[in-house]
């Protein structure tokens, strides 16, 4: 016997079987020893996936058995093998080397629940991803977000104010679910089916009933919650600022890429490319708030003075760079989402990593406690400058590449003003990172803040460097980002993906 | 007007379910109580359910619990009426050779008894489908209601109310504090 | 389907109580009417012959809910009844603009649908679901209840991540409220003082433990399975904590032993997947587990299932109100 | 002969980056490093110019590519060869009086200040030798930020300030135009190289004309008006760092990007022969008597020089728009021209503020008694700039004004003579009257308020004095500058 065909539903399994065992081990090492395995380990399985629909195309898992549309069916195809490597991977370089930082934000007696609740909030997110059945994609959010709200809450230990942003979490992220699970129904409603494919190949003859058009506008509207678009992203700049260090990484770096991933596949495989774009006027409300996300979080970017919540806004203004992409309906600019979608979650992840030293060292991260601290934390300092380099998207990191693609994407549709923005958007970023880097760099210290001891632990520094050598191998291997096109174009075919 | 007839013969429920929504929507929004908050919520989210359930509804359907041919005869005939004799043979035949041959072997019935029991026997079922999903629904909402209700404690014991507005003046106490 | 007018006049029930939800001041006001709207809801769903969901809302609706509320409210506000909202309420204009768009939204859309009712409604023909689960569970399986096969085998893999979800509710409740002390003693003057409550105690928390183990492990003939069942068993510490006290309620039933069973019920779901897919069928593929009679293994598997189900829904039930309920 | 490949010509300074960042403990040792790299990337340019005149070479290098078809690609070619053997000739005398200059005034982050000097002439490097727009951008915008830690080297509230107007500037007027122009000739061409005649040919007139104005106007480092104001508020940098920016390496990579996309995007023919073009010469116009008038109401001395900067910048923007062999020639020419009289002067009132401390230019009277041969450099750089023989100044200025002639632009022409006229008045008084006038009667026994002055240290005088030589040499020997521009422009066509 060979677990081979059962890859697909290991890679979901692991991490919530992993998820429920370290909910009942009360030992905190061990939980992070468990922690750690689990999330390596699927790590593994989702590049044993994505090699198998690299060699063999779309692979389907009939859940329990049952073909669908009876029953739920796995379906993986080159998009989300992509997003779900990214998801497990992030999680493999983020849980294993969280525990100092767990040590110091989270009480010693929870830490077999924190873990706890981060693998099956990564197990949702997998799961979300992987899923082919659309009411199972509405569970599977829901764990990953209620896991998230608690996860956030956590943050309580070092400011009460994490409880206040996890309720506001909660409350955005349960409309927002809420809005999603009407849209389906009234999917459902008109089709008579939940897998995905199948309700594909039946709105093509539904174009016409408003039923549909409701569903497919609640639908956008509940992923734009889920999402933090613009004007819904309050939650998420409260959430990333006060939630622990790492779970702020793990989350920036995979939360909303997952939320991006569902929109491109309801936008392009479940509604297709006529009801999206020619009927329903997704790419009009996408764009426009996309647009307002660019320029509206760089500016409250670079009037933050917390450093999280500067790259909390940031996140916001890349939400925009997404959504902007993909909501373009073309070729170019779903491999600019696609790119983004990467680089970011890695730019992200590392900055998150970065500043959680800095917290580690300084016990917060304002400019006050970043105040040149590249003269004791080099190396921390050298990853903040690269990730702010990053989400510039200066040439030679990935962000480049995307933004690339989102101008000629723009330009292509004859849009040269969301052109421009984009655009705008990076020299925004210029202002707040450049201001960033200043005090990182030139600042003196002393004044302000103490200067901080030494360089933090190896755990903060090393994968965040990690991950910012995967955003410069981005911008400089036209290799990588051509097979991304690849599978944008797959993705564009439309129909069953 | 008669868009609106239409409406309240043919949707009515739908049309129920979308004012719980709005009622629920606009007491999340409004209501500055966090506990408020979640019971607007969980208003919202009930709403949803009826609209679940009743695409599920199949006019005159029983319940999505598979009846044997002769739980089906039973009842219909507990609902006619004819002779116990005949109702006997009747049942002897559904376990031998199934609802036709009962049929038959109950003989003539008067016209309205014989309607009302053929339908009976022919009654379909409602479709599972939707209860399983508000199924899931329902215990999701519950979890998500849990989870707020645990944050709303810890906020009053870190901020000593549940009301947002005063959480926000605190919060602003505390900065004007921290830079004095 | 019940007479019509019943469902209506039930619907303006719910939607007057839900007005009345919004508007009470005293949030253990809202909160009873909440229960009474759940209850509402479940004779609702009776009306529609959905006889699964109306035993689950009557469960979590109107008992689990209304208890955490109120276990919420003793907790937030001074006493109960102390608790209120501050302002009189006034018409916020924001929100209503917002849920009134919203609500103009939904109506428009459902202005497509077909009837209620109405049998040739897509969500009724589609012949590989609906159809299916109604045509052909029965021969695949041999289990009568419909809702039962859906639940645990068709989308088995949805309901396994309900279990989770349950899990993970726990487990957020744990994480923010848990104090790893021993609960107090219960002050004198409570109820168990009263003979009265105390002998009904006994005499009923039996029988409902009976009935919450019987709801679980029939859910594949009537109505009920794993949460209905867990949660009814769950109630049956609620009425017994409540008579004697958290503390003696904690002695009968360590919550150590309600955590370990939390995950555990999750455990043997998936566990049951995994022993299918060890057996050389698809993950949950309940077939693999009697490969002579596929329809028996289906039976084995959804009765384990539920059992899991069960076992997590009522300890976790148990642990969210030892977390609430402590002082 | 022999050349080295175009890439070293990067990796000199970059390395050199790194080893005097390493070194910050030992200064002798760092700069000996610093003037070490400018030296071996001078033979390392050097080499290059035979390759490139006598056998016609291209010597490439193709490094990673980004995109399909999107790569790094180094080309060098004779436009870029001035521009990097002006940087590379400059680097060696600009370091040498780095080193005076810094030490003479006890700077603070003397390492980083070397270090991010390195990294800027690597960018130049890259500029000059860019085989394509993207390359271009990619270095265009590594200088911005490499130069960015010199500016605001003071750390003062002012020095903030001028930094983020110098990259809000270069950067708005890069990222957003110039990269929209960039990608847009992608989407519509499918390349970004450069080549000769342009690569533009099948895009509409209008445009082009749209493409054009993209170009010119996202060159934020040309400091045409009205995005001139990052280059005098950027004074408050050493002054190094002004020569740096003045003559080695910022405003060149400007104007060197005019002139670039002039000739090999969008090709000589295409600019004269879209009338859409015809405003850029009315802004350079402009740009050149507005700044030459503003530069005569400075009396600050690095202020004026700025102002006289942004005015000469635009002959070679002048030259760009023009559309002919003559102008672009001219363009060319001055770049090295105005690099070697600027740099001069910049040298000149660094020498004095380091000597003297003075910055006004009517303090300067009667100094030149003091500083005699600081002075004599000031006039010769003076003189070089307003484009009198025998100064180098007087070839470009000459070429330019045929170039407005055979173009058919008279009025232009007069625009040259009148500014010239302006130069000379508000540059030759300086020199005048340092060297004629007495100077202020001070309260000191005998003498003046300049008792006690003498010549800067030696390294800055050896340094200005090499650039004036330079100047000179220009006027005689222009055979090789000649024969490059004609290699891009064949003149007499």
């Amino acid at each position: 016997m060979t677990l081979t065909p059962q890859v697909p539903a290991l890679v979901v399994l692991v991490p919530l079987l992993a998820g429920v065992v370290i909910g009942l081990v009360r030992h905190a090492g061990l939980a992070w020893l468990l922690a750690s395995l689990a999330s390596v380990t699927t790590f593994a399985l989702t590049l044993a996936l994505a090699a198998r629909v690299q060699a063999e195309g779309v692979v389907i898992y009939a859940m329990g058995g049952w073909a669908a549309p009876t029953g739920i069916e796995l379906r993986v195809d080159a998009l989300n093998a992509l997003v779900l490597a990214l998801v497990a991977g992030m999680a493999a370089v983020i849980v294993p080397t969280s525990r100092a930082s767990v040590a110091r934000e989270v009480p010693a007696d929870r830490h077999d629940q924190f873990y706890a609740l981060v693998l099956l909030c990564v197990a949702g997110m997998l799961g979300v991803t992987a899923t082919g059945d659309a009411f199972n994609l509405y569970v599977l959010i829901e764990i990953s977000s209620l896991t998230a709200y608690a996860l956030v809450a956590l943050g309580r230990s070092r400011d009460r104010r994490a409880l206040t942003a996890s309720f506001q979490y909660l409350i955005m992220g349960s409309i927002g679910a809420s809005f999603l699970l009407v849209g389906l129904g009234y999917l459902f409603l008109a089709t008579g089916t939940l897998n995905m494919a199948d309700m594909a190949v039946r709105l093509a003859d539904l174009h016409g009933s408003t039923t549909v058009r409701t569903g497919v506008a609640f639908v956008i509207v509940g992923l734009s919650l889920k999402m933090a678009l613009f004007p819904v992203h309050q939650w998420m700049a409260d959430a990333y600022t006060y939630a622990p260090t790492s779970v702020t990484a793990l989350m920036a770096s995979t939360a909303t890429k997952v939320g991006v991933y569902i929109t491109i596949r309801f936008v392009y495989t479940i509604f297709g490319h006529e009801l999206s774009f020619v009927i329903m006027p997704t790419d009009a409300f996408l764009l426009a708030f996309a647009c307002l996300a660019i320029v509206v979080g760089s500016l409250q970017a670079i009037r933050q003075h917390d450093v999280r919540r500067l790259l909390a806004y940031s996140s916001v203004a890349q939400i925009g760079y997404l959504v902007l992409g993909l909501a373009l309906g073309s070729a170019l600019g779903l491999s600019g989402t696609l790119v983004h979608l990467l680089n970011h979650a890695l730019v992200k992840g590392a900055l998150f990593l970065a500043v959680g030293a800095v917290v580690y060292r300084q016990g917060g991260a304002t400019m006050h406690e970043l105040t040149g601290i590249a003269r004791r934390m080099p190396l921390t300092a050298a990853a903040i400058a690269v990730g702010g380099l990053g989400l510039i998207g200066v040439p030679l990191t990935g962000g480049f590449v995307s933004k690339w693609y989102l101008v000629a994407g723009a330009l292509e549709a004859g849009l040269w003003p969301v052109a421009v923005v984009v655009l705008v958007g990076s020299l925004l970023a210029v202002a707040y990172v450049l201001r960033l880097l200043q005090v990182v760099y030139f600042g003196e210290p002393g004044t302000v803040a103490p200067e901080p001891a030494g360089e933090a632990p190896a755990s903060f520094w090393a994968p965040a460097l990690l991950l910012l050598l995967g955003s410069v191998a981005l911008g400089v291997s036209g290799q990588l980002t051509g097979g991304l096109i690849a599978a944008a174009a797959g993705a564009l075919a439309g129909g069953a993906p | 007007m008669s868009l609106l007839a239409t409406g309240l013969f043919n949707l009515l429920n739908y049309w129920v379910y979308v004012s719980l929504m709005m009622i629920g929507l606009y007491a999340v929004i409004a209501k500055t109580n966090l506990v408020k908050k979640v019971i607007g919520l969980s208003l919202f989210q009930t709403g949803i359910f009826i609209f679940y359930i009743s695409m599920g509804v199949v006019s005159g359907a029983t319940t999505p619990i598979t009846w044997t041919d002769a739980e089906r005869l039973r009842l219909g005939l507990s609902r006619v009426e004819v002779a116990p004799e005949r109702a006997a043979a009747a049942l002897a035949a559904v376990e031998e050779d199934g609802l036709d041959a009962a049929r038959a072997a109950l003989g003539p019935l008067a016209p309205a008894d014989a309607a009302r029991l053929d339908e009976l026997l022919a009654r379909p079922y409602t479709n599972p489908l939707p209860h399983v999903l508000i199924l899931t629904a329902i215990v999701v909402s519950v979890s998500t209601m849990a989870v707020a209700l645990a944050i709303v404690m810890e906020i009053k014991a870190a901020y000593g109310t549940i009301e947002s507005d005063e959480i926000v003046t605190a919060e602003l106490e505390t900065a004007r504090a921290a830079r004095s | 389907m019940t007479d019509r007018w019943i469902v209506e006049l039930l619907l303006a029930v719910v939607v007057v109580t839900a007005v009345g939800v919004v508007r009470a001041r005293n949030l253990l006001v809202a909160s009873v009417l909440l229960g009474i709207y759940s209850l509402v809801m479940a004779l609702i769903w009776t009306a529609m012959e959905a006889y699964d969901v109306a035993l689950t809302e009557a469960a979590v609706g109107a008992g689990i809910s209304t208890l955490l509320l109120i276990g919420a409210l003793i907790r937030t506000g001074s006493r109960i009844g102390g608790s209120k909202e501050r302002d009189a309420p006034r018409i916020d204009k924001v929100a209503l603009a917002v849920a009134v768009l919203t609500g103009a939204a939904l109506a428009y859309g459902t202005l497509d649908m077909p009837a209620i009712g109405d049998p040739t409604a897509p969500v009724h023909v589609h012949p590989k679901v609906a159809r299916h689960y109604i045509d052909r569970s029965m021969e695949e399986t041999h289990v009568p209840n419909m809702v039962t096969v859906v639940l645990a085998s068709y989308r088995g893999y949805d309901t396994m991540f309900e279990t989770c979800v349950v899990f993970t509710a726990a487990l957020g409740v744990m994480v923010l409220l848990r104090r790893r002390r021993p609960p107090a003693e219960p002050a004198p003057g409570e109820m168990r003082e009263q003979a009265i409550f105390v002998v009904m105690t006994r005499m009923t928390v039996p029988f409902v433990l009976a009935y919450g183990s019987y709801v679980i492990t029939h859910g594949e003939l009537g109505p009920g399975g794993g949460f209905q069942g867990g949660v009814i068993l769950a109630a049956g510490y609620l009425i017994y904590a409540l008579v004697y006290g958290l503390a003696a309620a904690q002695r009968a039933l360590p919550p150590r032993l309600t955590d370990v069973g939390a995950g555990l019920g999750v455990l043997i779901y998936a566990g049951v997947g995994v022993a299918c897919l060890l057996l050389g069928g698809d993950f949950l593929a309940y077939d693999a587990l009697n490969q002579a009679d596929p329809a028996k293994g289906q039976q084995l598997g959804m009765t384990l299932v539920e059992l899991g189900v069960g076992l997590t829904v009522a300890c976790v039930m148990v642990t969210i109100f030892n977390e609430v309920a402590q002082p | 002969m022999t050349h080295v490949s175009p890439e070293l010509t990067l990796v000199i300074p970059l390395v050199g980056a790194v080893i005097i960042a390493l070194l910050g403990r030992w200064p002798n040792a760092r700069e000996a490093v610093t003037l070490a790299c400018a030296a071996a990337l001078l033979l390392a340019v050097g080499s290059l110019f035979p390759a490139v005149l006598e056998h016609g070479a291209r010597p490439a290098w193709r490094g990673p590519e980004v995109l399909p078809g999107l790569g790094l690609v180094l080309e060098v070619e004779p436009l870029g060869l001035i521009y990097a053997g002006v940087a590379a000739l400059l680097w060696l005398p600009n370091s040498l009086y780095s080193i005076g200059y810094m030490r003479g005034h006890h700077e603070t982050n003397q390492t980083r200040f070397f270090a991010c000097f390195a990294l800027s002439i690597a960018s130049a490097m890259g500029i000059a030798f860019s085989g394509n727009l993207f390359t271009l951008f990619v270095f265009y915008e590594a200088l911005s930020l490499a130069t960015f830690p010199l500016v605001t080297h003071h750390g003062t509230e002012k020095a903030q300030r001028a930094g983020r107007l110098y990259v809000g500037f270069l950067f708005g007027t890069s990222m957003v135009l110039m990269l929209l122009a960039i990608v847009w000739t992608w989407t519509l061409t499918g390349t970004v190289d450069f080549r000769a005649g342009g690569i533009l040919g099948d895009v509409s007139p209008g445009l082009t004309a749209v493409l054009f104005g993209l170009f010119m106007l996202g060159s934020g480092k040309a400091a045409v008006m009205p995005f001139h104001f990052w280059l005098p508020s950027a004074m408050v940098a050493p002054t190094p760092v002004s020569a740096l920016l003045h003559a080695v390496a910022v405003v060149k990579a400007g104007v060197f990007v005019v002139l670039k996309v002039s000739v090999y995007v969008f090709g000589v023919d295409t600019v004269a022969s879209g009338v859409h073009h015809e405003w850029l010469l009315y802004l350079a116009a402009a740009t050149i008597l507005i700044a030459s008038i503003v530069a005569m109401t400075k009396d600050d001395l690095k202020a004026r020089l700025a102002y006289s900067t942004v005015g000469q910048l635009s002959y070679i923007v002048l030259g760009a728009a023009l559309g002919n062999s003559l102008g672009v020639a001219g363009g060319g020419l001055h770049i090295a021209m105005h690099a070697f009289g600027k740099i001069t002067l910049f040298f000149c009132a660094g020498a004095i503020y380091v000597a003297a401390h003075k910055t006004k230019v009517s303090e300067l009277t009667g100094l030149g008694r003091r500083m005699p041969f600081t002075m004599l450099a000031f006039a010769v750089g003076a003189l070089s700039i307003i484009g009198l023989p025998p100064l180098g100044g007087a070839w470009s200025k000459w070429y330019l004004g045929l170039a407005t002639l055979e173009a058919g632009h008279a009025g232009l022409l007069v625009v040259l003579l009148i500014s010239s006229l302006l130069n000379v008045a508000y540059l030759l008084p300086i020199p005048l009257k340092a060297f004629f006038l007495s100077p202020p009667a001070g309260d000191g026994a005998h003498g003046g308020a300049d008792e006690g002055i003498h010549e800067a240290p030696l390294p800055c005088l050896i340094a200005l004095g090499l650039t004036a030589l330079g100047s000179v040499a220009l006027f005689f020997w222009p055979d090789l500058l000649l024969r490059l521009v004609t290699e891009v422009a064949p003149l007499g066509s």
